[in-house]
């Protein structure tokens, strides 16, 4: 075990992974000379060279087109976008194409590719450096898509997605990067892909969340804990695609209480497929309404500090609110 | 700048007149599938065909400068000259034509003319127009990475042209001086759109230039001037000088597909005129001149391809549907990581 | 009132748009000379000439992209995305620009554009001409996500999209263009963009849906009443963004039960979104579980008939036996 | 061909004395608020600075070819010489930078250098590189439609020109000859990325040909050469010629942003080699040469220039904050429909 943050956990799993298999390539915007701008592959030029360290022009679709036709011929290319607000003009690369390779040759052709994108704000990022885009990918059949939140699952799930013989969407919230750390083993640790992660039990509700988001339903979970006595189970998603509802009923089952957080605009959000997956499969284990939290349907998020503070928290302690009304109701 | 390939002639590029021979059966294949595929269309028993009349000169002129087994095809929808050089047979394309089970491309589960075969080197093809660019120069990469002696050839309408993932996947290539060959088929329409309403430029070939590339354009209906071009674009990627791309002026005899009224965009004269200039008429003279084929030849040829075609129609209509159950299988890899 | 199809309200609505405003311009691919692949703009060019009805180059990304310079110089564009399938190359320009423009410069600019797409499945379109794209674009904040399932809805609500200031996605489904006629007012009729359509009342059980599938919904509702006297409310969402919940809330709690059901494949799909508000808002009004039926998570829909069939029914009656289960339960 | 436009003299231009002195001024101004700015950064009021220095002499040289008022601005990050041509006061620029409910561009939404103001017709920008090219497009296109006077700016960084976007936006205003101009600010990087990396061609002007437009290379610190070149574009966008891609090369003296750490990608002998070049000293001797402004007025105008800078610095400092709750205004139009 070695103590470190995210975003260390994931450079260093990179990079003990790229010295393993020469089949990876790494290849983005700034990912050379530059080391990426969140120093992700700091080095790795020098040590790996051009050839498998790739400093693309500013172009994504073309990115993530040219991994996919990597990965289909013996590579295992790690596309990396910049900013998560940035794969959008990938989109249709990666819904029509890395997605459907396989369904649409039956099985012919894969594309063992992982896309990683810094997203997710708090950061002061303002409306395109700050941007949640889960919900547009998990959609999407074909596609894996996970967002760890903590080193070790950084690790663990990365190692995994590499190893994954189709595309694998890898989400890293920026806020987590330096602000997250904890033990990560040393060995070449696996995680699999889909296995949501109880990341604190608890008996009187049950909260669902990821990303960064998670730990500020930690925080709030201890608190209510140390102050008032009310025990919440903490369930990390950690991969959205494929979703984890048997992790996920198990726990609601349990304390028949359950509140779904999320930092992405609220309305059409992840948080609705797991708050309608309950609705459908453990209705009547509920003692109150799921309650729902995502952000303001604004596109996040603004830059002025006092605008991007209402995004993230629109009236104080708003989760330890929302968690203590549940458990009392 | 672009420069213009006109015909040399078949010994100074090595053919025999049994590549030549080769060469016309392929194309003279192309044609009669085209024929019978709108005639099954007509029979209520293809709901959609992909015509490929007009274009087979330039892709068997073009497709002949690739070694099958070794190289890999990146071609799309119209490309069945294409596929028919990289090793698809009729059969197979008739299982396509017909959403089989057995079909090799998708087992049923695209359109027909989406091509893709992992065993032939066929890349899959989509229908969003211009995505393989990219992948074709990432698979040159690859290639080039390991060292293999590949080339990758990527054929496309003018009309993909347009598209972004066009422009960043040949500006990649250029600067990575990849082994692919970029094949534009100029046939100058995008379903109706004529070619001046896609782009203020006479030759697509002119764009070469901007991306550091040489620019080739080359009469489509003129095979060996195909040939010439992309057996010298195929030198230059092997010698490790990067892309090329290769223009070939055609022309599509038929509407766009079985759901096209080309009439609502252009007329009968045009198409008439188009008609005389049919790479298939042109290359058979070049055939009978050099006593490679005659009359009686040609004939028997067309006899004898009919009846290979008729018997894989009637196989491929026999061999079994998919079945609905299979609609949930392969979205992800099933042997799992 | 006439009766026309849905394709034949479209066309006549945006007929009579262009003859009234030439701040009306058409773009896309093929809507000139070949008056659309659907025929919706057949002889628009002869009569209102190129300088408004533009045969665009192959390029989704700058469709759009120009239709929202038009558009904030004092055009009102409407672009026509060929096939839904094809709209991904313009994600960027529809999520980054389009729909951030107003609210990005705090009101100053806005992009009063209408985008058009033909869109579903059960048509025989394969993997990329059979799409569903509403749960995408239904999550984005600053963008209105209309569908219309008859004729009048389709009219009144693209004449109000026209003149919306905002940016709307007009999605069409293919199966409702020529298989669906009904009345249409012939005068300049305005349906607002939000409010959701009670298509039939009933006290048995609510049925929330929309496009082509709300035709399916109608159906089994009909025959349901007619075999078995079950009484079905079926509520058309006709505008997935901003979506009404007032008027599902009210059914829902009327008749205490209530099935989602669209095309789109399942998970993460915009029925998601409504089963989650219901689970918030009236669970304790529900005297049974959420019943959702989406697609299959496949991409939609294979081509083979048998393998699109499966996609569209992957059971015989499915929506007949879902509707008389939950009446039942 | 793209043609290499060099010096011309002001007074072939047209230019008078105290159009020169005004040009140096907003050159000097840009250069004096970059610095204020990062000083700004420095003290831990400003988060994040875009700087402009190095890139003033191509700004000001093709900005001042417009008509402010007239003609519309579509800007990048890196603009300030160009938005303060259109208009922007120092002051405004400061609320932008602290993000205060006043910033003209965004009230605070937007990161520093996110430019948009309709008063001053400067179209709005995002983050995303190269999606302002298709909007440029477009309004040149309704300009036209109306029979507007109006010419439409461009500017972007050669960086931009990669995006599938750029590709798209050129071509289409190319295909409808429409009255914009496409500038293209070359400083080498796209923020690490060398131009060798994002291209295999010296001028990105040489692409100019594929699209059938005009194609010029300036020399970004030859301030009318700048100027020339895209008078004379302005002059071909008003005769209905079309469009015309101007590209001055360029060099960026300080890092990216706030952010960035040059040191990573390039040398230190590499920037001060560059400052050498730097337009404002060699605009400034030719104001000297012609004696419209001597060292005594130099130094007098940038006090000046700074006591302004200062003075708009502590205004908009104190100007108030967006109120929170106003983060939920603006989704969609307030009057509604
Ligand atoms: C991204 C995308 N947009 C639109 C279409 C619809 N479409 C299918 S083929 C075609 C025209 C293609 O023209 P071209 O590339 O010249 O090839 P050709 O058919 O002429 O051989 C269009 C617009 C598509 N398939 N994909
Ligand atoms: C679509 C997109 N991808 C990546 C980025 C991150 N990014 C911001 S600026 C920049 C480099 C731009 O270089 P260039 O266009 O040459 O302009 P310059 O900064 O050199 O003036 C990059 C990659 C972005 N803003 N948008
Ligand atoms: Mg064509
Ligand atoms: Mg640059």
């Amino acid at each position: 075990m070695t103590e470190k943050n995210l975003v260390t956990a994931i450079r260093d799993t990179l990079h003990e992974e790229m010295a393993e298999d020469d089949r990876i390539v790494l290849l983005g915007e700034d990912v050379g000379a530059r080391g990426g701008v969140f120093k992700v592959s700091e080095g790795f030029l020098d040590e790996f060279g051009p050839g498998r360290v790739i400093d693309t022009p500013l172009a994504e679709s073309g990115i993530v087109g040219i991994a996919i036709g990597m990965a289909m011929d013996g590579l295992l290319p790690i596309a990396e976008i910049e900013f998560a607000d940035f794969i959008h003009p990938a989109f249709d690369q990666i819904v029509s194409e890395a997605a459907r390779m396989r369904y649409r040759t039956a099985g012919d052709w894969g594309v063992p590719m992982v896309i990683r994108a810094p997203c997710g704000g708090g950061i002061h990022g303002a409306l395109y450096h700050s941007q949640s885009i889960e919900a547009f990918y998990a959609h999407v059949p074909g596609l894996k898509v996970v967002m760890p939140s903590t080193p070790a699952d950084a690790a663990g799930l990365l190692r995994t997605a590499i190893r994954d013989p189709d595309p694998v969407l890898f989400l890293e919230h920026k806020k987590c990067y330096r602000l997250i750390t904890g033990d990560v083993p040393d060995g070449a640790d696996l995680i699999p892909l889909g296995p949501a992660d109880v990341k604190r039990g608890g008996d009187d509700l049950t909260v669902v969340s990821y990303g960064y988001e998670l730990h500020r339903c930690l925080d709030a979970a201890e608190r209510l804990a140390t102050e008032e006595g009310i025990e919440a189970e903490v369930v990390d998603v950690r991969t959205l695609a494929p979703l984890d509802t048997e992790t996920i009923l198990a726990s609601v089952r349990k304390t028949s209480k359950v509140v779904v957080v999320y930092e992405d605009n609220r309305t059409y959000g992840a948080g609705a497929e797991i708050a309608a997956t309950i609705a459908e499969e453990a209705l009547f284990d509920l003692d109150a309404p799921i309650v729902r939290i995502g952000g303001p349907d604004i596109p996040a998020m603004p830059y002025a500090a006092a605008l991007e503070h209402f995004y993230m928290e629109p009236e104080p302690d708003r989760l330890v609110r929302a968690m203590r009304d549940l458990a009392r109701s | 700048m672009s420069a213009q390939v006109t015909e040399a002639a078949p010994e100074a590029l090595g053919l025999t007149g049994d590549d030549l021979l080769a060469m016309y059966r392929a194309m003279l294949t192309a044609r009669l599938i085209d024929e019978a595929a709108l005639r099954q269309n007509r029979m209520g028993r293809a709901p959609f065909v992909v015509p490929v009349s007009g274009h087979e000169g330039c892709q068997i002129g073009t497709g002949w400068a690739l070694r099958p087994g070794t190289d890999v095809w990146v071609p799309y929808y119209r490309d069945l000259g294409i596929v028919l050089r990289a090793g698809l047979t009729p059969y197979e394309f008739f299982l396509g034509l017909f959403s089989k089970a057995d079909d090799p491309s998708s087992g049923g589960r695209q359109m027909p003319n989406h091509w893709g075969s992992r065993r032939l080197k066929i890349l899959s093809h989509s229908s969003p127009i211009a995505t393989q660019v990219p992948h074709a120069a990432g698979i040159a990469y690859a290639a080039r990475y390991r060292g293999d002696d590949v080339v990758v050839g990527c054929w496309f309408g003018e009309g993909a042209t347009s598209e972004g993932d066009w422009h960043e996947g040949v500006n990649f290539a250029a600067i990575h001086r990849l082994p692919v060959i970029f094949v534009c088929e100029n046939n100058e329409y995008a379903i109706s759109v004529h070619q001046t309403k896609q782009m203020a430029v006479r030759d697509v070939a002119t764009r070469a230039d901007g991306y550091g590339i040489p620019g080739r354009v080359v009469d489509g209906s003129d095979v060996l001037a195909c040939y010439a071009a992309m057996r010298e674009a195929h030198d230059r990627a092997r010698a490790g000088e990067g892309p090329t791309l290769v223009e070939c002026k055609t022309y599509r005899f038929l509407p766009h597909t079985s759901d096209d009224d080309d009439k609502t965009y252009r007329s009968r004269e045009e198409v008439e005129e188009h008609r005389h200039h049919d790479a298939l008429i042109r290359f058979g003279a070049l055939l009978r001149e050099r006593g490679i084929l005659d009359d009686a030849g040609a004939e028997e040829l067309r006899d004898q391809l009919k009846d290979e075609i008729d018997a894989a129609i009637q196989a491929a209509w026999d061999a079994p549907d998919p079945d609905p159950q299979t609609a949930l299988r392969h979205v992800f890899a099933e042997d799992g990581p």
